[in-house]
Formats: structure tokens, C-alpha cells, sequence
């Protein structure tokens, strides 16, 4: 879809900000949380208000991978590691490293900020693009699944091929390890 | 996105657009967005009491009973009796639950259904959004279910409870692959992977095209809905009622609500991709039609629904490591063989005339046949003559003392 | 699950902790009140211990405060569905101890409504074998449909349908009614259609044979060693047949065969009772055919005054071989009354059968061998 | 043979049932068909002949029968007959093994024929002597071949009057005979 002026309008603006503060929000609390199940269910939530956002931004694509995959499957997988912990109600103690910890991830996030607004991004509003790129960005930006499927299959297809030789390798690893004798 | 095509959301959005001032058209896209949400979750709780209605009275007479026949005319107000039964239970939460957990988790289980609602056309130009990846967000969503399943079992601090959650939480994320699998034939015909779009590519329906692919989907989706043979989820004669063993009222109704819901849903994404959707299956589309778009539509869920039904009333259900494995063995390469097959033959003849495609029909039908009958030797036990394991022996009466 | 289990210590190297789980006494499988403590790995079995004694009632207590005529009655509730069996095994042993002699026709009545209460048991057994495989009730509604028939017959013979208290010391309380013999003849042609239908829902079906065809494998040698007799013991290719081998009443001038199982598994286990209704309607064709005129019962006293002695009276029940042991000291009632009831001595390879199999089997596996608690408790 | 066809045979067999009539019975309005053996909760009590020997109540296993008389002689057959105070059958215990109704030397007790005497209160489940008779006697033919012979069927509604439950060969003795019998025998 070209873009209809809905994501310039002041419902979207605000539906965007509050998914964005759920997902801070889940954030702390898989960090703050003791319960170490609850921190991973709050944790399928970061995955899911992730969709959302993406689905904001018109990835729908990117969005229902990330359904599929973080929402589905690798809840579960953090769910399954989860009920192998022995003690699942005060599993996850506050220690002593809290304050470092805090220290580094508030640099990771000055340094993310500082990247993310010292980049050049090809903004389509912007209007640095010639106009014939800007409407090819257009279309893409509209309907970006084909787009992407034609990346990952044509363009990009040894790479893909290769990750997936390399991760059927490591299922196949995985279980060697696993059988018993 | 959400206002692509001729969908309902644009048509009412339109609507309340035209009527407010030019500053106000936010509120327009909430109010719209309200309108529809209120729609679709009280159509989904009328139709899940329908098809419970339906599923009760069927069943029974399969069953050579009447079924619910007390409550209004024909027992049709029965649902509404369950529902005023159910809100005024008392609502008893263990005391060794994980009470937020607990009260999470049939909210979580409902959502993926109410969630399914909002891709699929029900008729022409009758759908909430064109999403353009529509399909894959059909199969995404329904995995929510499962951290659903895996949250009451596991809230509830109950051993039967729990051991549904690990059975459940397995099986479906099992069934999700043959599932996902058994649809990318559809998409390499149809071209699109829009529940919309899908409707219009199909000029006969999928079905004939995708034998293979529809039998792969519907014993996957029939997993996915832990609905009989798959139902090891709340398997009543070994754990009790599984992952809902505790629960009770109107938390209790709220997971048959999911259940059901999922289950009309999904036999509504079956319909859409399989069995034409919407469309006249007798009548092409631009011919005059008689009947309106969602009626047929309504018809084959119907059709769907009753197939469900008469296969809980008949057959008994596997095991889970049986369920494990025919996910893996036998459903998975069902699922490639049909890709394979159909990329081949969409590769060899992209755009087939009437012909063509008839004969691409023989061929997938027998490539369908086939697999299945090649599966069965290969995989099954020798089919049983029930003689052979039992033998009648002939004794003289003979007195011992 | 973490705080319900009081471990005092965590085990040394890290593996699974087995769960606990109480199967029972309240639970929809359990065929009445009974209760299995299972230890499992995941959904493995790695050890069962059956506690009983829920529904004890003291029968054997109970009956020897009632005259031998009082106790047929308590005989109706030991197996509350076969209650005609139990009841020709206690009659037999009171025969026996008083030396009471049974009319022909006494006799063939008698056989006719044990053989069609064991039809009848088969079908609730069919049923609810087929409902603890999961089929959604289908079965067992069919099963209770058929059975339905055979208690009507019974209204006819003795006015009551479960509790039937029909047989006395000395043959039946009551001749059959007139229109008795129509209804049997209409039931036994229908009968055999029922169970064609039956066999058709069932014995062929992938998913049944899947579930139980090589489950739970008893050998010959292991059941007769756990002293098992009914069906179980037959499916494991035993030909072992009370009606054969010690035959009570006119049995030993029917004809009719003992279907007997090849492998020993769940399969056989269900096969052969569906087998054996068909030969129970043999033997109830021919007992119709030749049933002899005159009096059905001995008149003997309310108060039996058997004289002093012991006897033993059993019955080939449609779960076993079902005894009756009485000891008389000369009084109106028996001094000792000692039930060996088939479903609690067939629960006693119970332990061997499920080990190492999953909980789905469990339920299937104990259905297989048919217990009903009102004989396992007493 | 196919793999699946077992479970298609399966599926016939359902579908079969589908279009059979129901079995069920909707119970209020419409009763299933019963025998006149039938032995039900009301037991019918014919005074006439009743002795109060209390056969019924020895034989009873539960001993749920309760009899109380007196050798009134206010009543005619003094001496062959006790007044009879207190009847009661508390069928709440009862098991309707019919053994009283089989002990009954005077034909006096019937099975009855009905099977709608629930109650709300366990103590109303006993029958009194005066409900016992005032109830419609409408017996069971249970044990009792007189009446089988007569074809007499209870679910008809008709009643039996005391003279005709007699298992006697010939007619049983008015009362003015009675009467007269018992002033002979003076």
C-alpha cells in the first residue's frame, strides 16, 4: 500500500507508543521478575508486542516469522528450559553484579542511540532519493513479501541454502549427542 | 495494510470518515476498529454456540440418542442454558496455583481464534483485511495456543494438568511444520499468500488440484484443534480433562469458547484454501449466482464441521509417541512429496488451460493415492484379520473330579 | 510441581525426577473406586501400586448372618454386571453342601440367563474398553443399546434387570413367562447383526489395533502362574473353560466352542470376549431349542439346614472363574463364606503388564483385564 | 487391502446409526414398555388376607419390615388372625429382592408395579400401614403365576380386589363362610 497518510495520523502515533512501552515494559520485567516462569511468559511477551510493531511498520512478513517463530516455537523451547530449573518460584535471585549490569547495559544502550541517529537512513519522506527510486521504494515498501522472497531465493540463494545445510548439521549433531548408546 | 482493498474496516472506516470532521479522522480508524472487534468476538461466541449446539445433537445421534432437546425449541437455547450455568458456578482456584497464570491463561487461549477472525473472507468483499500474509498468520497465531495450554497446565500445580500442558505443548508444535508444509503447494499454484487472494486463484477448488495437501492440512489442523483422533490434550479417560482439569465456571466456558472457536476458525481457513471459499462450487464466478457468497461459505464450514464431528463419534485416539510419529514419519514427508510434486508441475506448466489442468488433477489424485497406500504398507502393521489372532478351539466336556 | 513435592534432598546426578500420580480413586477409568499409585518417568510407568478396598462392603461377613436363601441376594451386588452368574455360582455350592437336586428345566433356564448376562457383561466391557481408548462414547453407547435388550429379558424372567436375585437353591424362582420364549427368539436373531456391527466399528480399525495389538503381552506360563482364569487367561492361549472342563448344570451337553487368543495382547484380550458372545448365543439357541417341560425349582425349605461339611461351588462368570466356598456347621446360615472373586486375582499380574508402558496405556491395559470393584473389594 | 479402511468401515457404521431412530426415550412423556413381573417400589398389601404371621419380615435379609399386632379380639377370626398395628416397609434400605413377597404363604404381600416414590426426606421413604391400604393394588405378578395365568397386566391400570390374588385352586370363602366356619368351630 502506498502510504495513506494512517501512519502520519495521531492514532497510530499513539497505538505505536503504547505496544513500544509494553514491550519496554516486559523487558523489565523478564530482568526484575523472581518467578522464572513468569519472567519467561513476560519475555513471549516482548516476542509478541515485537510483532506488532512490526506489523506497524509494514513488515508483515517479518511479523508473522517473528509469531511463528519467537511466539511459538521458542517460547515453548524457553518454557521446556524452564522446567528443567529446580526451583521455578525463586529461581531468579538478584545478585550482586546488579549494579555493573545496569551500568552496561545503560552504555550498550547510548552507544545503540547514538548509531541509530547518526545513520544515514533512506527515509522515503526524505527527499534525497531521485523520484523514480523513490516510487520503486514505494512499491517495495507496500507489499515487501515478494520482495524479500525473491531476495532470499534468487538473489541471495547460496547463503540461504548454506544456513540451512548448516542448521539441518547441528538438528543432526544435536541428536547424535542426545541418543543414548 | 489494514485499509487495502475493498475490505469491511475501509468500507466503515469510509463511512465514519465522511461523517466526522477532517481533524477527527483518527477517531474514525478506533471507532471503526471497536465496531468490528465488538462484531466479530460476540459473532464468534454465537457460532461457537451453534456449532456446540450442532456438535451435541449430532453426536447424539450418531450415538443412537437424541442429544439436548429440553431448553427451547429443539434444545436450541441449550448453549444459553451452559451459559447461565457456567457464569453462576463458583469459580474455584487451587490453592497451590499460580493464580496469575491461572487467570492468564484461557484469555491467552482465546485470542489466537478471535485473532484468525480478522483474515478470512467470509463472501465476496466480505473480510476485516486483505492481509498479504494472510496464510502464514493464520498458522502463526494458532501457536499462541499452545503457551495457552501450556499456562493453565501448568497454573493449575495439578499432575494431570501438567502432563496435558507437556502432551499438548508437544503436539503442537509438531503438527505446525506438516501443517505449514502442506499449504506451500497451495501457495505455489495460487501465487499468493493472502487468504483473499487465495479464493480468486482457485478456478476449481484446491482440493482436486491438492489432494495430498488437503489430507496433510486436515489431519494437522484436526491436531492443531485437539479435536478426536488428537485430543490426547484433554484425553478424559486417562488424564481426566487435562490442562482444564481445574478449572471451573465461566474460566472453564472461556477455554470452550478458544477450543470451539479455533475449531470453526480453522475449518474456515481449510474452507478458504482448499475448498474454493466463498465461491459457488457449481456456478463460476461472473455467471449469475442464486445463493450469496457467505452462505457458501457458511455451507462448507458446515461441511467441514460435520466431517469433525463424525470422526470424534467414530474413532478412538492415539498415543502420544504415535501422534509424535506420524507427525514426523508419515505426515512431514507427505508434505514434501506434495511440494515437490507441485513445484514440478507448476515449473513444467505455469499457466494451465482447462485441460491441462484436469490432467494435472488425474496426476496429483494418484500421486495422492499412492502416497497413501505406499505410506500405509510401508508404515502400517499388517492389516489384521481379526481370525488370525483369535482361534476357536473345540474341547469335549470333560468332569475333572 | 517443585513445591508439591517434598524431596529432602535433590539426588546426587541430575535426571527427572519420577512424578507421583494418585490414579483414582475418583478418576473416569478406574472402574469404580479404585485407586493406582503410579510412578512415572514423563509419561513412563516405572512402578504401580494398586490400593483397593473402597468399596468394601463384607459380603463374606454378611453373609453369614443370613440364612443361604438371604445370601443370593448379596450375590446380585459382588459383579453388579453379571448378577445372574454370581448368582448360579452361589446356588451351585449350596446345592452342593445340601445336597439339593435341580429340575431339567431349572437347569436349562439357569444356563440361558448366565449365558445371556455374559453377552451382556461383554458388551459394557467392549464399550468401556473402546471409551478408554478415547472413542468418544460411541461403543459404549452401542454396547449399552444391545445390552439393553438382554435386561429387558431379563424384566421378563424376574422382574428386576440388574439386581436379579432369579436363582435359588434348587433351581429359579419362577418359570419363564410365555412371552419370554417370543422375545428370546427376536433377540437371538437379532443379536448376531449387533455384533457384526460391532466387530465392524472396532476390530479392524488402524487406530485400535495400533493401540493395543502387542500391548501388554501376558504369557501363558505368567498367567497361569498368577492364577488368572477368564478371558485374560484364554486370550494368552490357554483353552481354559470351567464349562468345559467341570461342567456345572447341563452345560456339558452344549456344544459350543472357546475362542482362544493367539498373542496374549490387549488385541486378543478384546477379541476373545466378542468371540465368546457369539458362542454364548450358540449355547442359548440350543438351550431354547431343548429345554424339557416340568418344574423349575426344588422345593426346598426357606431355611436350608445344610448338614455339617464344606463345599465349593464356582462358575466359569463372564470375568473369571467365580467360587464360592462355604463351610456349614448344621446352622441356617453358612459358618464361612469365602468369594474368590476373578476380578481380584486377575489384578494380580496387573503390576507386570504395566510397567514400562505410558499412561494412555495404563487405562487401556487395566480395562483389558475387566475388573469390577464390587468383586475386587467385596 | 488399504491402510484406513478399517476406519473407513468404522465411519459406515457411524453413518449407518445417523439415520437409525434413536434409541432414547424421553422419560415424562413417554414410558418404555414394561413387564408385568416387574417388581416395583410400592408394595400392595391386600388387609384381607393378611394374618400379620410376619413371614415377610423374618424372611426379609435387610430386615427392613416392621410388624406390630395385638390378638385383638375385636377382630372376627380371633385367633386366626392378629390386629395389625404397625406395617411398615422402609424401601429406602429395600433391595426388592422379593423374598418377603415370596414367603408370603397368604398371597397377602405383591411387588408393586410402580417406580416413582422419590422423596425428598429419607423418613418419607418408609410406607406406612395406611398408605399400604389405601394404595391402588395394582400388583406385580412377580411370584405370584395366579395372576400371570389371568394374563393380568398391572400398566393396564386395572386393580385386583383381595378375593382374586389367591393362589388356591378353588374360590376363596366369602366372609359371611368365614364367619360361619369360625362359629362352627366354637
Amino acid at each position: 500500500m502506498t502510504p495513506s497518510g494512517l501512519e502520519q495520523s495521531t492514532a497510530f502515533t499513539v497505538i505505536w507508543w503504547v505496544v513500544a512501552a509494553m514491550s519496554v515494559i516486559a523487558a523489565t520485567l523478564v530482568v526484575r521478575l523472581k518467578d522464572v516462569l513468569r519472567a519467561a511468559l513476560a519475555l513471549v511477551g516482548v516476542f509478541i508486542s515485537v510483532v506488532f510493531l512490526f506489523f506497524m511498520l509494514n513488515a508483515e512478513l517479518l511479523a508473522v516469522a517473528q509469531l511463528l517463530i519467537y511466539g511459538g516455537a521458542i517460547s515453548i523451547l524457553i518454557i521446556f528450559a524452564v522446567l528443567l530449573t529446580r526451583d521455578v518460584h525463586e529461581g531468579s535471585p538478584s545478585n550482586a553484579l546488579q549494579v555493573p549490569a545496569f551500568l552496561l547495559s545503560a552504555g550498550l544502550l547510548a552507544v545503540m542511540t547514538f548509531v541509530i541517529n547518526n545513520t544515514d537512513w533512506k527515509l522515503l519522506s526524505a527527499a534525497r532519493l531521485a523520484p523514480a527510486a523513490q516510487e520503486r521504494a514505494a512499491e517495495v515498501f507496500a507489499n515487501s513479501t515478494p520482495w524479500l522472497a525473491g531476495l532470499l531465493m534468487r538473489q541471495f540463494v547460496l547463503p540461504f541454502e548454506v544456513a540451512s545445510v548448516l542448521l539441518l548439521a547441528a538438528v543432526i549433531g544435536a541428536l547424535a549427542l542426545l541418543r543414548e548408546e | 495494510m489494514i485499509l487495502a482493498g475493498n475490505s469491511l474496516y475501509r468500507n466503515i472506516y469510509g463511512f465514519f470518515v465522511g461523517l466526522l470532521p477532517d481533524g477527527l479522522s483518527w477517531l474514525g480508524l478506533v471507532i471503526t476498529g471497536l465496531i468490528l472487534a465488538f462484531v466479530f468476538v460476540n459473532a464468534l461466541m454465537i457460532f461457537v454456540a451453534g456449532v456446540v449446539y450442532l456438535e451435541r445433537r449430532v453426536l447424539g445421534r450418531f450415538q443412537s440418542r437424541l442429544g439436548p432437546n429440553r431448553v427451547g425449541p429443539f434444545g436450541a437455547l441449550q448453549p444459553i442454558a451452559d451459559l447461565l450455568k457456567m457464569v453462576f458456578k463458583e469459580d474455584v482456584v487451587p490453592a497451590a496455583a499460580d493464580k496469575l497464570v491461572f487467570a492468564a491463561a484461557p484469555i491467552v487461549m482465546v485470542v489466537p481464534a478471535l485473532a484468525m477472525m480478522a483474515v478470512i473472507p467470509y463472501g465476496k468483499n466480505t473480510f476485516v483485511t486483505d492481509l498479504n500474509v494472510g496464510i502464514l498468520f493464520a498458522i502463526a497465531i494458532t501457536s499462541v495456543s499452545s503457551l495457552g495450554i501450556f499456562m493453565a497446565g501448568w497454573g493449575s500445580a495439578n499432575r494431570f494438568a501438567t502432563l496435558g500442558a507437556m502432551r499438548g505443548v508437544a503436539m503442537l508444535v509438531s503438527y505446525e511444520v506438516p501443517m505449514l508444509l502442506s499449504l506451500v503447494g497451495v501457495l505455489l499454484l495460487g501465487g499468493t499468500l493472502s487468504l483473499v487472494g487465495v479464493v480468486d486463484a482457485q478456478r476449481i477448488p484446491f482440493i482436486l488440484l491438492q489432494p495430498l495437501g488437503f489430507l496433510v492440512f486436515l489431519i494437522a489442523a484436526t491436531a492443531e484443534m485437539n479435536r478426536a483422533p488428537f485430543d490426547i490434550v484433554e484425553a478424559d479417560s486417562e488424564i481426566v480433562a487435562g490442562y482444564h482439569t481445574e478449572y471451573s465456571g465461566v474460566k472453564w466456558g472461556v477455554f470452550q469458547l478458544a477450543e470451539y472457536g479455533a475449531m470453526i476458525v480453522s475449518a474456515a481457513v481449510l474452507v478458504t484454501v482448499f475448498l474454493s471459499g466463498w465461491q459457488n462450487p457449481f456456478v463460476p464466478q461472473g455467471w449469475p449466482q442464486v445463493l450469496p457468497s457467505q452462505l457458501w461459505f457458511l455451507l462448507k464450514v458446515g461441511l467441514v464441521l460435520f466431517l469433525l464431528i463424525w470422526v470424534r463419534a467414530t474413532i478412538p485416539r492415539l498415543r502420544i509417541d504415535q501422534i509424535m510419529g506420524f507427525a514426523w514419519k508419515i505426515l512431514f514427508p507427505l508434505a514434501l512429496l506434495n511440494l515437490v510434486v507441485t513445484a514440478v508441475e507448476v515449473q513444467l506448466v505455469p499457466n494451465p488451460n482447462t485441460w491441462q489442468l484436469w490432467v494435472l488433477v488425474a496426476i496429483n489424485l494418484a500421486v495422492a493415492v499412492g502416497a497413501v497406500v505406499g505410506f500405509g504398507a510401508a508404515f502400517g502393521r499388517r492389516r489384521t484379520n481379526p481370525t488370525a489372532s483369535v482361534t476357536l478351539v473345540s474341547l469335549q466336556a470333560e468332569v475333572v473330579r | 510441581m517443585t513445591n508439591l513435592q517434598q524431596h529432602p534432598e535433590p539426588p546426587a546426578e541430575l535426571e527427572a525426577e519420577p512424578v507421583v500420580v494418585n490414579l483414582g480413586p475418583q478418576h473416569p477409568s478406574t472402574h469404580g473406586v479404585f485407586r493406582l499409585r503410579v510412578i512415572m518417568d514423563g509419561e513412563t510407568i516405572q512402578d504401580v501400586e494398586p490400593i483397593f478396598g473402597y468399596l468394601h462392603r463384607g459380603t463374606e461377613k454378611l453373609a453369614e448372618e443370613r440364612s443361604y436363601t438371604q445370601v443370593v441376594t448379596l450375590t446380585d451386588r459382588l459383579d453388579y454386571t453379571a448378577a445372574m452368574s454370581n448368582n448360579l455360582a452361589y446356588v451351585l455350592a449350596v446345592e452342593k453342601l445340601a445336597g439339593i437336586e435341580v429340575p431339567e428345566r431349572g437347569m436349562y433356564l439357569r444356563v440361558i440367563a448366565a449365558e445371556l448376562q455374559r453377552i451382556a457383561a461383554h458388551l459394557i466391557f467392549v464399550g468401556f474398553s473402546l471409551d478408554e481408548l478415547g472413542a468418544f462414547h460411541t461403543p459404549l453407547l452401542y454396547g449399552f443399546r444391545e445390552r439393553e435388550r438382554i435386561l429387558d429379558l431379563f424384566e421378563m424372567l424376574c422382574g428386576a434387570r440388574i439386581t436379579v436375585s432369579y436363582m435359588r437353591p434348587g433351581g429359579v424362582h419362577q418359570d419363564a413367562p410365555v412371552d419370554f420364549w417370543p422375545a428370546l427368539d427376536r433377540f437371538l436373531a437379532d443379536m448376531p447383526h449387533y455384533l457384526d456391527e460391532l466387530q465392524g466399528l472396532i476390530a479392524e480399525n488402524e487406530i485400535v489395533v495400533a493401540r493395543t495389538k502387542g500391548l501388554a503381552v501376558l504369557l501363558a506360563a505368567k498367567a497361569i502362574n498368577c492364577s488368572m482364569s477368564g478371558p485374560v487367561l484364554r486370550a494368552s492361549g490357554v483353552a481354559w473353560d470351567l464349562r468345559k472342563q467341570d461342567p456345572y448344570d447341563v452345560y456339558g451337553r452344549m456344544q459350543f466352542d472357546i475362542p482362544v487368543g493367539a498373542n496374549g495382547d490387549t488385541y486378543d484380550r478384546l477379541l476373545v470376549r466378542l468371540y465368546e458372545a457369539r458362542q454364548s448365543l450358540r449355547i442359548v439357541a440350543q438351550a431354547r431349542k431343548e429345554i424339557p417341560g416340568g418344574p423349575v425349582r426344588t422345593q426346598a425349605p426357606f431355611f436350608i439346614r445344610p448338614p455339617v461339611g464344606e463345599a465349593y461351588g464356582h462358575v466359569e462368570a463372564p470375568k473369571g472363574e467365580l467360587g464360592f466356598y462355604l463351610v456349614s456347621q448344621g446352622g441356617i446360615s453358612p459358618y464361612r463364606c469365602k468369594i474368590r472373586s476373578p476380578s481380584f486375582i486377575n489384578l494380580t499380574a496387573l503390576k507386570e503388564m504395566l510397567v514400562g508402558y505410558k499412561v494412555a496405556d495404563l487405562v487401556v491395559i487395566f480395562g483389558s483385564i475387566d475388573v469390577n470393584m464390587g468383586e475386587v473389594d467385596r | 487391502m488399504t491402510y484406513g479402511a478399517g476406519i473407513a468401515k468404522g465411519l459406515m457404521v457411524t453413518m449407518r446409526n445417523l439415520f437409525r431412530k434413536p434409541t432414547t426415550v424421553q422419560y415424562p412423556e413417554e414410558r418404555l414398555p414394561q413387564h408385568p413381573r416387574f417388581r416395583g417400589e410400592d408394595f400392595v398389601w391386600y388387609e384381607e388376607r393378611c394374618t400379620g404371621c410376619a413371614s415377610c419380615a423374618k424372611y426379609c435379609p435387610l430386615g427392613i419390615i416392621k410388624i406390630v399386632t395385638s390378638p385383638s379380639g375385636t377382630q372376627t377370626q380371633e385367633g386366626e388372625k392378629y390386629r395389625l398395628e404397625v406395617f411398615d416397609i422402609d424401601i429406602a434400605r429395600c433391595m426388592f429382592c422379593g423374598l418377603c413377597v415370596e414367603a408370603c404363604p397368604y398371597d397377602a404381600l405383591h411387588m408393586g408395579s410402580g417406580f416413582e416414590r422419590g422423596r425428598y426426606a429419607r423418613n418419607d421413604l418408609t410406607i406406612h400401614i395406611d398408605e399400604l391400604k389405601s394404595a391402588p393394588k395394582r400388583p406385580s405378578t412377580w411370584f405370584r403365576p395366579q395372576l400371570e395365568a389371568k394374563g393380568y397386566d398391572p400398566f393396564s391400570g386395572e386393580t385386583v380386589p383381595w378375593q382374586g390374588v389367591s393362589r388356591a385352586s378353588k374360590n376363596d370363602p366369602t366372609k359371611e363362610e368365614m364367619d360361619s366356619r369360625w362359629v362352627e368351630r366354637q
